[in-house]
Order: structure tokens, then sequence, then C-alpha cells
């Protein structure tokens, strides 16, 4: 099981945090590009997925696989984006994305009176706890292990 | 892949019809064309036709994948003339570099019953193959050139294909291969 | 069992074949009173539920009839403007009709041809190396699967969410097209595949897929 | 005395070659492009459906003409057909099992004309993958198939007209020559 790497986006499209676990690979483009080129994919897939579903969608786009990762989607009401990046192996991301919302974003970034919620996250505290919430996850066991 | 093979034990046509119809269309163009090159040439891209559509035929039957080598090819090329002409041509005559090779071949179902007429020494009767294999490699972004450097219809004790890789066409791998 | 739809793009990206089945239709035609409790909107030339979804009429839904008279677009078949209709208070009590559109033959090339960048973009953001295109697409209504093959032909099909082995489906549909469509002398390669054999084995094997599984395949 | 040596280079003439026995075998997938290629070619060089079946029928004979020869070369034990029933039969099994691996379904007699008759075939090799466009009508390109079995009639001494019809999957109409059907009255008049 691994965890690649984390986005997360605002409503305007603004990348609030990134966070890597393992990555091997990068996308050959500086973040700032790189941001919105997941941005942009993340907004067609919603929109293909509308459409081309038989029927009346809820939580429409969740994940998509490919041969070497999964991408797990979660999106609140308020419009935040949670992108989490996998092995294609992992089980209940959904579920894990929804914790990390309400247990660090909620908790160590919305509540934070230093940050102004359409600026990038820059907060020590939220960064050490999201790290750790993550690699104390099933879904979290590094390939170094 | 999990199926491999499985789906090789397709039917199979009598080899003379096959032969025979080949025949009728060398005649074919024969009579249509005056100039011998130009037979060798519509042959050939007759081949690549064939070529372009028969490999989606060997990838979809086989779940063969990416070849990474040009042996690797080589052996590939021998499964697809085991699989769809039923003759299995030796591989030999590797070039140093490794990227040229030749197919020696016993027997041609192609060129069975075939003897040249002496005014048309220079048809290159089994052309065609020299297509396939171009237009086959190169739907797997690969260019390939091939000739006959020795062939039994002009007295040669055995019918030689030479095969030599050109380049990899990098541009027209599709997203998300490699 | 059931599968949705089936779709193959050629390696330039466009829409060379969809099949669609058992896709349910959706429509609720409901009595409302004055005034309407629903916000509808004018949007590419239909008018749709934009907020209130309720009683099986969603949002994103179409207004399709007044009374019973189709409405194409903001007019119904008798010429009078729905919007009109819906203003004034005497025409109350008013039958309403809505209904999730199916997608149109335009609607799906542009789906598809809007596919073939994000599967390349998938690959490009992966965090690993040598990593292929979308494979798998999940949502909570559906899912689909993609297989492209060496030669860049992309074969999809849209299923239900738990569905478990569309990819031996597709390798099926993989070898019907190399068999009824390209071994058809009348059909061009990259062209739409218009072949009834191929849609005849196709229709053929989904059958057999829907009434005895896939592994029967 | 000197002895000149040819310079010829000798050459192995095909009829030193031993005559195959016939068994071998490429795929029906092989086979099937092949034919495909054939067709469009033809396509290519005609403008219209009745010219494209004409081609198709020709080519077809060229096959049926080489084809003959194979056959009676080798079935050593073949001796000359002379009635028409016999030759009809000869087509539907030894040549359809030559050619196709597998007898013709069906062998039937016109009831409104003694010189046709009819070869059935459900779903001919030569069709199985192939969807006739709308635009181009009739065209059976099963229609090669029917100028191999003429070319056959033809070299046995029984002149007939052979076409393809979608009927019953395909059926071959075969239209035989009154001088064939006269003939064979004599015969049964003896």
């Amino acid at each position: 099981m691994t965890v690649h790497n984390i986005y997360i986006f605002d409503r305007y499209g603004t990348l609030l945090y990134y966070y890597e676990w393992n990555r091997l690979k990068q996308s050959g483009i500086t973040r700032e590009e790189e941001a919105k080129l997941m941005y942009g994919m993340l907004f067609s897939i919603k929109s293909f997925v509308n459409k081309i579903s038989p029927l009346d969608t809820k939580d429409g786009f969740l994940c998509y696989k490919t041969s070497k990762y999964s991408l797990h989607f979660f999106e609140t009401p308020s419009s935040i984006k949670f992108v989490l990046t996998t092995d294609v192996g992992a089980q209940n991301v959904r579920q894990f994305l929804q914790q990390i919302y309400s247990q660090i974003y909620v908790e160590y970034a919305v509540k934070n009176p230093v940050w102004q919620n359409n600026k990038p996250i820059k907060s020590e505290l939220f960064k050490s706890k999201l790290d750790a919430f993550v690699k104390q996850s099933p879904i979290f066991v590094s390939k170094a292990n | 892949m999990s199926r491999q093979g499985t789906r090789l034990d397709t039917k199979n046509v009598n080899s003379e019809l096959f032969t025979l119809t080949y025949g009728a269309l060398v005649s074919q163009l024969m009579k249509d064309y005056t100039n011998v090159e130009d037979v060798n040439k519509q042959l050939e891209r007759m081949g690549y036709n064939i070529g372009i559509r028969l490999i989606e035929d060997f990838l979809a039957r086989t779940g063969s994948g990416r070849c990474y080598d040009f042996r690797d090819t080589a052996d590939k090329i021998q499964m697809g003339f085991r699989i769809f002409l039923g003759v299995t041509p030796t591989i030999t005559n590797w070039s140093s570099a490794g990227d040229e090779f030749s197919l020696q071949f016993e027997s041609n179902p192609l060129t069975e019953f075939i003897e040249l007429p002496d005014h048309c020494l220079n048809l290159k009767y089994a052309n065609v193959l020299t297509g396939v294999l171009r237009g086959a490699c190169e739907m797997v972004q690969m260019e390939v050139t091939s000739w006959f450097a020795q062939d039994q219809l002009k007295g040669d004790t055995v019918t030689e294909l030479r095969v030599k890789f050109v380049k990899r066409l990098e541009d027209a791998i599709p997203a998300g291969e490699d | 069992m059931v599968i949705y739809g089936v779709y193959i793009v050629s390696k330039s990206g466009g829409l060379i074949f969809n099949y669609e089945c058992n896709v349910p239709k959706i429509e609720t035609e409901k009595t409302f009173g004055y005034p309407l409790d629903l916000k509808l909107n004018y949007e590419n030339k239909k008018i749709v539920v934009e907020f209130g979804q309720r009683d099986g009429v969603m949002v994103g839904h179409v207004l399709t009839a007044v009374n019973g008279i189709p409405a194409t677009g903001r007019q119904l078949d008798d010429g009078r403007d729905v919007f009109d209709i819906i203003n004034e208070r005497e025409n109350y009590p008013l039958s309403l009709k809505f209904a999730r559109l199916r997608m149109t033959t335009n609607e799906k090339i542009f789906l598809a041809s809007m596919f073939y960048p994000l599967f390349a973009i998938a690959s490009q953001l992966s965090p690993e190396p040598r990593c292929s295109g979308i494979e798998v697409l999940e949502a909570d209504t559906f899912k689909l699967q993609c297989f492209q093959t060496l030669t860049g032909v992309k074969f999809m099909v849209v299923a239900e969410p738990t569905q478990a082995g569309l990819d031996i489906l597709l390798r099926r549909i993989y070898e019907l097209y190399s068999d009824f469509a390209l071994k058809n002398p009348f059909y061009s390669l990259e062209m739409p595949i218009r072949c009834e054999l191929f849609d005849s084995n196709l229709q053929n094997l989904l059958e057999h897929v829907e009434k005895t599984g896939i592994s029967n395949v | 005395m000197s002895i000149t040596i040819s310079a010829v280079r000798p050459r192995t003439s095909i009829l030193d070659k031993s005559l195959s026995r016939g068994r071998g075998e490429v795929s029906l997938s092989c086979y099937a492009l092949l034919f495909s290629e054939l067709v469009q070619y033809c396509q290519n060089r005609v403008y219209t459906v009745p010219e494209l079946q004409n081609k198709l029928a020709e080519m077809g004979q060229e096959v049926g003409v080489k084809f003959i020869d194979l056959l009676f070369v080798r079935e050593r034990s073949y001796k000359r057909e002379i009635k028409i029933l016999n030759i009809l039969l000869f087509v539907k099994s030894t040549l359809w099992k030559a050619l196709f691996g597998k007898e013709a379904d069906k062998l039937e007699h016109a009831n409104d004309d003694e010189r046709t008759y009819y070869i059935i075939e459900k779903d001919p090799i030569v069709n199985k993958f192939i969807s006739v466009p709308k635009d181009k009508g009739s065209l059976n390109c099963a229609v090669f198939t029917a100028g191999i079995i003429e070319a056959v009639l033809n070299g046995c001494g029984f002149p007939a007209k052979v076409t393809a019809h979608w009927h019953k999957g395909t059926t071959y109409m075969v239209k035989f020559e009154d001088s064939v059907i006269a003939r064979d009255k004599q015969l049964e008049d003896r």
C-alpha cells in the first residue's frame, strides 16, 4: 500500500495545499502548472461523468485507476476538492478523504485564525497533523518498509 | 495475459484456395499494369493494407505486449507466420548490430504451384509479404523495411526475407504508453 | 449484470462507434400550483431545473412538456412561450414534465474527443513512471472501463458500478472489431463503423454477458 | 576434345517438386484479409455494382480453372462425370470439401425451370466478415465462389451460368445451357 501525494483545491481552483510522500516521477512542469493541469482535468472529468452517466448522479466522480496509480476525489458542498493518489489496491480512500476534511482541514486550517481561506496553507501544524494522519492509516505503508 | 492462446484455434482455410486466390489477384495485376515494377509496388501496397489490419487480429487474439527489442519483434513475426500462414520460417543471419535478420522459408503458401514465366522474372511474386510487415510494424510504432534476399522462384535454394529495423516512431506512440 | 454502453475511439481521437443499451428513461410529470416552487433557467436552448429538486424532478432535468404539449427549448408545439405560461397565475394548476436528457450523437462525439486528452493527462500526472492512461473511471452511478490497444484504438464500456470483469468483455469486443470491421472490404480505417455484422455480433455478446455473466464469454 | 560446361545455373523446376497433397491450411483471418483486399482492388477499378460482381466472378473463374486441374490430378480415382446430377453432387461434396472443408448445405432443383439448380450455403466463408453497405444494393461477394463453380462446371463440359444471391444465407443459382439439358435427356433415353 502506498500514498503518493495529495492536492487540495479551493472553489476557484487555487491550490491550497500539496504534499507528496512517495513520488517517483515528476510531471516535468512547475508545481503551479501541474496544479492547473490537475484542476482542469478534474473539472473536465466531472462534466464528462455527469454527461455520460446513465442515471442522475449524486456524488458523481469518485476515482479513476491507471496501470500504476489510483486517483481519489472528494468534494465538499463548499466545493473544496481533495485529491489523493494511491496505489491501485487502496480501499476506502473516499472515507479517508472525508476524515482528512473533517479532522484535519476543518480543525487545523479553517480554525486557524491566521489563515486566509483563499491562500495556500502554510501552517506547520496542519502539515505535521496531516502527515501523521496519513502515515497512521492502513492506506499508507511506505514502499521503503 | 491470462487468456493467451485461447482463441488461436480459430477456423482455418485450405491453403490451396488461398494460394489460388492470391494467384488470381497477381494475374489480374499483371493484366492491369504493363510495368512489372508497378505490379511489385501494388503488391506491396496491398500487403501494407493487410498488415495494418492483420496486426489488430494478432494483438486481439494473442494478447501480445509491446516489443522492446528487435529480437522480440523477430519472434513475434515468426509467430505471426505460424498463426496466419501455417509456416514457421527460421530466424537467422542476424546482423552484428542486431537490427537486421532473415526469415528463411522452406515452403511458402503464396508461391506453391508458381513458376515465373521468362518475361516476368522481375516480378516479386510474394512482395505482398514485405508490405504486410511494414504495415503491421508501423501500427505498433516501428518502422521496418524488408526485401527478398533469395527467392526459390528465382532459382535460389531457399526463400529468404530480410527484415531491417529503421526506427521507432516515437511521435505515434499513443499517450499512456511508456 | 447491466451494460449501459460501448464506445470505440480511433487512434486520432474520433468516436467511430457507440452503442447504448439499458439506459433507463428518467421522466417525471407533476402538477404544480402557483407560484412555481422550482427555479428554472434557460440555458443551451433548454429549460433546465436549477434548484428545488423534489419528487423525482432533479436539478439538471430538462422541461419537455407543459400540460401534455411537448416543448422544444422554450417553445411549445402550439407556438406559445413556456415562460409566458409559467409566469401567469391563471394558467395554474399546471402539469409539467421533466426528463433527464439522453446524450445526442454530437454530445457523444464531443465526450469522446474530451476523454482523449483526459486519458493522456492522467498518464502525465502519474506519480509513478511508465504509467498508462485511465483504465477505470468510477462514479456513484456507473463504472467506465477503457482498454487501449498497442495501436492506439480505445475501447470503452460503461456498466453498473459493481461490475467486475469488464476487461475481459473489452478484449472480446476488440476481437469483434478485428473481425467484423477490419476484415470487411467496405470498412475504411478510422471511419465510423457501420457494419451490420459487427452490430449483431456485439449485441449477441452483450446479451450473452447479461444472461450468463462475463466469465462465460 | 573439350567439353563446354553450360554456364546456365540449374534451376529447380516446379516439375521437380512433388505436388502437395493439399492438406496445408492458412488461418481464416489471413484469407479474409486477402479476400477483402481483392474486393477493394476490384471496387476501385469499376463504377457500378454489376461491374464489381463481374470482376469478382472473373477472379473466381481464374481460381476455378486452376483448381479443377489440381483436383483431377490428385483424385486419381476420378472418372469423368457425364450426368448433370452427378456433376452437381461432385460440386456439392468433393469440390466444396476441397475448397471449404465441408459439403455445401443443400442442393435443390428449381420447380419451374429444369435448367436451374440451387446450391445453398448458409454461411459462406468469403462472406463471414462482410457487411454490404446499403448503397451496394444486392451485392453478394460470394459471386467470387460462383465464378469458381462456373469455371469448374465449364471445365467439366457442363457449360452453365452461376450467380450468387442473398437467399437462405447465400444461394448459388446454376443455370445450365440448353445443350447440357438435351444431352442429359438423351442419356436418360438410352
